[in-house]
């Protein structure tokens, strides 16, 4: 039934092109980098043609369900099937676009690292996962390619093995959203046992009708919510990704800011008509997203690794998407101002990572103190893209961040209480602050950035050089690593790879490199011009769209405000360079410090896991259990030692105390008779 | 004078000579584990067996006595003599004897005794229904290769046995000449 | 009743016998007056089959015939025990029971 | 239940081939290394082959019992030679096959009495083919101690780590759960009146709770023993560590679960009453088991102890999966034995390939192995990441079943159990980062990756891991057939 279908053969296709290019990779050719590439790149080309065939051509206001058993046991069952409605199509768009993207990305930034097949197989990996979880029809199908696409995330953090930092935070990773994923997965045996079904499209239906009743609703929705809160690192389990920089920068692009942790807020809309039914769920999802936006924004303030700033604004975006679902969901909205700044951000962040990954790959060091130094302006293109990014980032008319916020926005002005409405204000500004931080300290290099340099936090990836430029002025080498985001880049400039480029630039940037940007940049532009259209795509009808001017004038206001101050901390000539923040040094500490959320994580893995349960438990298994076992045997020998003691061999008193018993007993035996 | 008329009756002497062999059983039997002397143990013994063997004449059995005479006087008594004169000497100063230890044997045969006692006397003794009363040595003899061979076949077995074992072990062993 | 025709008499003398040969099976050390002992008790064995032959068997030559049994076994066990002793005293230079204490646990 | 006798007798041959392949063994030179793991690899192979037809051709459709094998052999006692294939044993018998072909193929660098070596595995692998097919109580129990006896002279000659100290403590343990064993057996032999030991015709027979209840209770701890049970788990990573290879691959592989097949098979199947009365206390031992084994598990640095507590809090889901005594929690049970013998075989035949070349298990001595051996280290990481609960492993699906299941019944504890695999997850990953990830020791930069012989059987183990992980309609349809009548029965 499956061959005659087109889009079933498109569905099919998109899954098991990366899963058979992942397995053909890591068995066969992962010694072979071209060809291990070019099977990957194969398999990704092609899901992306199906999904942009899909988005223009399918219509899918009817959503379009297969579904196949996959595992029918009694109670359980488990089909396998694909779910093609508006959401799922456009997530599926964004995802095989980016991360075809990203792999054309990588041939260059990737080049001549000796696990490039290896790199390209995670990749397809995550490509299954990540597309395989979009169009996934079932909850627990979904759970499975949530749980896969964890799984790439972890080889890919870890891509660079050797290094302690990026095993530790590839382990951290998959640990902590774990640590979500069970109350994820407890939602869905929840739903299994209680509702008997978790088909998406029921769920959904049952959750609008009010088949389900409430409690139910509410359980599921936050145990699902603990998934999301892993996944799209929401406060407090957010750690993880700022330290999921340590892999490499496009895979930073692809998973850690664009898709993968966007996929917590896919579910959400996915799920949004069962969100929407609770309440107390829904509250609880404002709360800590709003928590999360402003944990995140003002560590942005202070990092001075590249990777970080744009990890932490990830989080905090993921919390201002996850603010917009919450409040539609609370006065009775639509998902769209979620997920439209879910699409945009997708577009605009991976551009700030891909630009970032240039810059890293062409100066060797994360930290953009050191980039500015030497001369980071140079680069044309990437320099260009990224200011572009950044003013997305920032909500500046007329790129895509300004028309997404702008929806959010209105969504949390629908909220009675206006505090949201402050605090989203708020964290715009935070955003545009630290994001032009970036860009100033880019575009305006002074001489000196002594303060930062210096005071480098233990935990922030502090830059290692090992290149070929010298080290810039002020720069203290405190990392005893080589790093290895500084390697690609140093093969490279030795094997003059990249010429025949048209770049003026003496190193250059490889067009492989340079046309992702420049597709990306090109989304950013255009993307905010799509809002009506994509609005009727993803509900079916565009909503009259009354502009709220005073809104819009706070928000600009709030963006420019933040450039603002950024401009006069960090860009104007003779600024201090350093941030509004450090006249209260006690906060800025306290920012520097990650607001102690490592210190938290590291101190309750420490005391309640390692040191009370793991070391209790194993005494215990020493001691009690096996000491137990081992006091039974060796009191068994001890007391054969001690009746030995009566061996004697002494036979006389033997055969006497023979005697004696003998003729005890035969007489107490016949004085009975 | 019942007792001293009875006395020369055929059965006062039967009766008279049957407690002299009584008390030489005994007397030997004490001598066997009393006296301190290795040698007059064996004394002891002889005396005895030669008692046992006058108590098996008056059980009607001249053979068994005789052979019992010829088997524990005549070769037994005779080895043991070999072995005491093969293993320490006599003069050798003896330990002190252990009290308890004799107590406790004593003690040991003592409870033996009455349990055996108890047993003699709460057990019914009787005797088979029908009896044959051919006692002849012929019989004995012939018995001894019909109905009971095995038994003859066993005991030359065992000699046999015996005889190629003690060799063994008191020639010491595989590596000794 | 003649006391030589009575089955007790001769079952209380071998009891008696034995009782004399277990004391010194239990007292003695020498290993020598051990076989003595023994070989007395093995006596009072016979002396109560012969007397079981006397007055209660069906027929007369089975009890002979086991109490010659028992003599060849006894010389048996007497020939076996002295050549243990020979061997021991070779070995230990003792024939002292209470110096052979080699299993000792 | 239904018997459908067969026209050629698989299961004898299947139990025969091991036992012909040592036979063959007993006659040939020490000296004849090739010929000796030649004879060995194609009796296992053969044991296999037929394994995988049985698996293949057995009808779900017709259900029951099939390829019979029904002789009588003690009809005094009512001994009969009764093997068959069901739902509920033919994986187990995939699994033992697979198990065997693989070890013997990991071991094919042994040097060190290879001709003894080989006679007791095959000795041992019999006995587990033996118990997994039978139905017959008595010979049940003579294979169970058929496959028990030989994992002590194994342990013993071959092993390494205090072999003697856990070769003795595992026999210990194991005969004072026979101990416990022979009891309930004959009590349930000599109560039922008939005076058979056919499980088929004691399945029919009523017996009166109280007998149910201590039978039950006996045969459970003594079968509890070899499925590590908590708290009577401790022989079980100390005679991992101490085994060889190949040894600690069957061992944990197949006959652990002997002992949670032997609580279905006969402490279930047969006092159903007993059943009820205990399931709440297995399911506390069982919850306890996992927390538990993933915890201690969390504070070893010895590879072979972390996967020996992993087996344990995996052999606790097993148990779990039986304390529920609900279809789904029984198919994930057996799935789930299944898929953590597959799983503790790659994990040890990988670690075995590690230590034969560094001669360390010691996780912090270790590290970077994935730079010198990335093959090698490869194995042990897909190991690691079906232990943790990856999906596309098989045993996701097993867990999966048996947590859905055990929040039913008992949501404590099944909540409980789902919260250790967050746990299982950080442990399994710990000992990847710290032997695997990070700089490389240089004490063991030269040594080779595995060979692709050698590799082989590893790649039949990741293989049969991920077919089922993908397509585990497979194994559960067929568990399925035997599960459903079982739960009717009870």
């Amino acid at each position: 039934m499956g061959s005659c279908d087109p889009v079933l053969l498109g569905c099919l296709l998109t899954v098991f092109l990366p899963l058979s290019a992942f397995a053909l990779i890591m068995i066969f050719t992962w010694r072979y980098h071209k060809l291990s590439m070019a099977i990957s790149l194969v398999a990704s080309t092609i899901p992306l043609l199906i999904a942009w065939y899909f988005f223009f051509t399918l219509d899918v206001k009817q959503p379009i369900i297969y579904n196949f058993n996959w595992l029918v046991s009694d109670q359980v069952k488990v089909p396998f099937g694909f779910l093609l409605d508006p959401t799922s199509v456009l997530m599926f768009v964004i995802v095989a676009t980016i991360s075809w993207l990203v792999q054309i990305y990588s041939i260059g930034y990737m080049g001549g690292d000796p696990g490039f097949g290896r790199y390209y197989a995670d990749l397809s990996l995550f490509a299954l996962a990540m597309l395989g979880l979009v169009i996934s029809s079932g909850l627990l199908q979904l759970y499975i390619f949530w749980e896969l696409v964890g799984l790439a995330s972890y080889l890919l953090i870890g891509f660079w093995y050797e290094k302690f930092s990026a095993s530790e935070a590839g382990k951290k990773a998959f640990v902590v959203t774990r640590f979500g994923d069970i109350g994820f997965f407890m939602g869905l045996v929840f739903l299994t046992l209680y509702f008997g079904s978790l088909d998406i499209a029921t769920v959904n239906s049952a959750a609008l009708t009010a088949k389900m009743p409430p409690w139910l609703i509410t359980t599921s929705a936050l145990l699902i919510f603990c998934g999301i809160m892993g996944k799209s690192a929401q406060f407090p389990i957010h750690v993880w990704l700022p330290d999921a920089m340590e892999g490499p920068t496009p895979v930073s692009a692809l998973l850690h800011s664009a898709t993968m942790v966007a996929a917590g807020v896919f579910l959400l809309t996915r799920l949004f008509p069962l969100f929407a039914a609770s309440a107390t769920a829904m509250s609880v999802v404002l709360v800590i997203s709003t928590i999360t936006l402003l944990l995140s924004s003002t560590i942005g303030m202070v990092a001075t690794d590249i990777k970080q700033v744009w990890a932490y604004s990830t989080v905090s975006q993921l919390g201002f998407m996850a603010m917009g679902l919450s409040a539609a969901g609370l006065a009775a909205g639509t998902l769209f101002p979620g997920y439209y700044h879910l699409t945009t951000h997708a577009a605009f962040k991976a551009l700030l990572f891909l630009c970032s990954g240039v810059f890293i790959h062409h100066f060797g060091t994360n930290d953009f103190f050191v980039m500015a130094t030497q001369g980071g302006r140079k680069l044309l293109i990437p320099m260009a893209t990224i200011t572009i990014a950044a003013l997305a980032l920032a909500g500046i008319f007329p790129f895509a961040g300004f028309f997404s916020k702008e929806a959010i926005l209105g969504a949390l002005a629908h909220l009675p209480n206006k505090m949201w409405l402050v605090l989203g204000l708020f964290g715009a500004f935070l955003t545009a602050y630290y994001a032009f931080r970036v860009i100033f300290v880019m575009l305006f290099p002074k001489e000196k950035y002594d303060k930062y340099h210096l005071e480098t936090d233990p935990h922030a990836h502090a830059p290692a050089h090992s290149h070929g430029h010298g080290p810039g002025p002020g720069f203290t080498h405190d990392d005893a690593h080589i790093h290895p985001d500084a390697k690609p880049g140093h093969e490279h400039d030795e094997s003059g790879h990249g010429a025949g480029h048209g770049h003026d630039e003496p190193h250059g940037v490889p067009w492989v490199m340079s046309f992702p940007l420049l597709v990306l940049a090109g989304f950013t532009l255009i993307l905010g011009f799509c809002q009506g259209s994509l609005e009727k795509y993803l509900l079916g009808e565009s909503a009259p769209h009354h502009i709220e001017y005073g809104l819009l004038v706070s928000a600009v206001s709030c963006a420019f405000g933040g450039i603002a101050l950024a401009w006069f901390d960090w860009g104007r000539r003779g600024a201090k360079c350093v941030g509004f923040i450090s006249y209260v040094p006690v906060l800025e500490n306290f920012f520097i410090q990650k607001w102690y959320m490592d210190h938290f994580w590291r101190w309750f893995l420490n005391t309640f896991i390692y040191g009370i349960f793991s070391r209790a438990f194993t005494y215990n298994d020493r001691r009690v259990v096996d000491g137990g076992v081992d006091a039974v045997a060796f009191s068994t020998v001890g007391s054969g030692r001690l009746l030995s003691f009566i061996q004697t061999a002494f036979l006389q008193y033997n055969l006497l105390f023979m005697v004696l018993v003998l003729a005890g007993v035969g007489i107490y035996l016949l004085m009975g008779r | 004078m019942n007792f001293l008329s009875g006395l020369f009756t055929p059965q006062g002497v039967a009766s008279a000579a049957f407690v002299l062999v009584m008390a030489i059983t005994i007397l030997g039997a004490l001598i066997a584990v009393a006296a301190r002397n290795i040698f007059h143990n064996v004394l002891g013994l002889a005396l005895s067996l030669m008692g046992v063997a006058g108590l098996f004449l008056y059980l009607n059995s001249p053979f068994v006595a005789l052979m019992e005479i010829l088997i524990y006087v005549g070769a037994i008594c005779i080895a043991i003599c070999f072995a005491i004169m093969l293993s320490e000497p006599l003069y050798l100063p003896k330990p002190p004897r252990n009290r308890l230890k004799m107590l406790g044997a004593v003690a040991g045969a003592g409870l033996t005794f009455v349990f055996l006692c108890l047993l003699i006397r709460k057990t019914q003794w009787t005797p088979a229904v029908e009896r044959s009363t051919d006692w002849s040595i012929t019989t004995l003899g012939h018995y001894l290769l019909t109905n009971y061979a095995l038994i003859f076949e066993v005991i030359s077995l065992l000699l046999l046995v015996a005889m190629l074992g003690s060799i063994v072990i008191a020639r010491g062993g595989r590596g000794s000449s | 009743m003649l006391l030589f025709n009575q089955l007790e008499t001769y079952l209380y003398l071998a009891i008696v016998l034995f009782a004399i040969g277990l004391y010194g099976v239990l007292a003695r050390r020498s290993l020598i007056a051990l076989l003595i002992s023994v070989e007395l008790i093995l006596n009072a064995a016979s002396i109560n089959f012969m007397a079981f032959n006397r007055f209660l068997a069906p027929h007369p030559a089975v009890g002979q015939i086991i109490t010659l049994f028992i003599m060849a076994v006894a010389a048996a066990e007497a020939a076996i025990a002295l050549s243990i002793i020979v061997a021991l005293y070779r070995k230990l230079k003792t024939i002292n029971i209470e110096q052979a204490t080699e299993l000792r646990g | 239940m239904t018997e459908h006798p067969t026209s050629f007798p698989y299961l004898t041959c299947m139990l025969l081939s091991p036992v012909v392949g040592l036979t063959i063994l007993l006659f040939l030179k020490e000296e004849w290394d090739f010929l000796i793991k030649a004879v060995s690899l194609v009796s296992a192979g053969l044991s296999l082959a037929l394994a995988i037809f049985t698996f293949v051709a057995y009808d779900k459709t017709l259900g029951g019992l099939q390829f019979v094998e029904k002789y009588e052999w003690v009809k005094t006692f009512g001994i009969t030679y009764f093997v068959g294939v069901e739902g509920l044993n033919a994986p187990l018998l995939l699994l033992t096959g697979i198990v065997i072909f693989t070890g013997v193929l990991t071991m094919w660098e042994l040097k060190n009495r290879v001709k003894e070596y080989f006679i007791f595995m095959l000795a041992l692998v019999t006995g587990v083919f033996g118990v997994f097919m039978t139905y017959d109580m008595f010979f049940f129990f003579l294979f169970y101690e058929i496959a028990v006896v030989p994992m002590y002279i194994l342990i013993l000659i071959w092993g390494s780590t205090r072999k003697e100290y856990a070769a003795m403590k595992l026999t210990l343990y194991l005969m004072a759960g026979s101990g416990l064993i022979i009891p309930g057996i004959l009590l349930l032999y000599s109560t039922s009146g008939l005076f058979t030991f056919n499980m088929v015709l004691l399945h029919g027979v009523k017996f009166s709770p109280w007998i149910q209840k201590v039978a039950f209770v006996m045969m459970f701890f003594g079968f509890g023993v070899l499925a590590a049970v908590w708290p009577f788990h401790t022989w079980s990573p100390v005679g991992h560590v101490a085994a060889p290879t190949a040894v600690s691959m069957l061992h944990a592989g197949v006959l652990m679960k002997l002992g949670s097949f032997a609580i279905l098979r006969v402490a279930m199947y047969l006092c159903p009453e007993g059943f009820v009365y205990w399931k709440q206390l297995m399911a506390f031992l069982a919850t306890a088991g996992i927390v538990y084994g993933v915890f201690v598990g969390l504070a070893q640095t010895d590879l072979k102890y972390v996967i020996g507590y992993s087996s344990v809090s995996h052999m606790g889901i097993v148990c779990l999966g039986l304390a529920t005594g609900t279809v789904d929690g029984l198919n994930g049970s057996l799935f789930q034995m299944f898929a953590h013998g597959i799983m503790t075989a790659l994990f040890f035949s990988a670690v075995g390939y590690i230590y034969d070349r560094t001669h360390t298990r010691d996780i912090h001595e270790l590290g970077g192995l994935s730079k010198i051996m990335p093959v090698a280290s490869a194995f042990f990481i897909t190991a690691a990441l079906c232990g943790a609960g990856v999906p596309g492993m098989a045993s996701f699906w097993a867990e999966l079943l048996v947590f859905i299941a055990a929040v039913k019944v008992y949501p404590v504890q099944g909540l409980l159990a789902i919260a250790a695999l967050v746990v299982g997850a950080l442990f399994a990953l710990r000992v990847v980062q710290t032997s695997f990830f990070n700089e490389p020791n240089p004490k063991f930069m030269h040594f080779e990756d595995v060979s692709p012989f050698l590799g082989l059987p590893r790649m039949i183990l990741i293989g049969t891991l991920i077919f089922f992980g993908f397509f585990p309609q497979v194994m559960v349809s067929l568990i399925k057939t035997a599960v459903v009548p079982f739960i009717q029965g009870m």
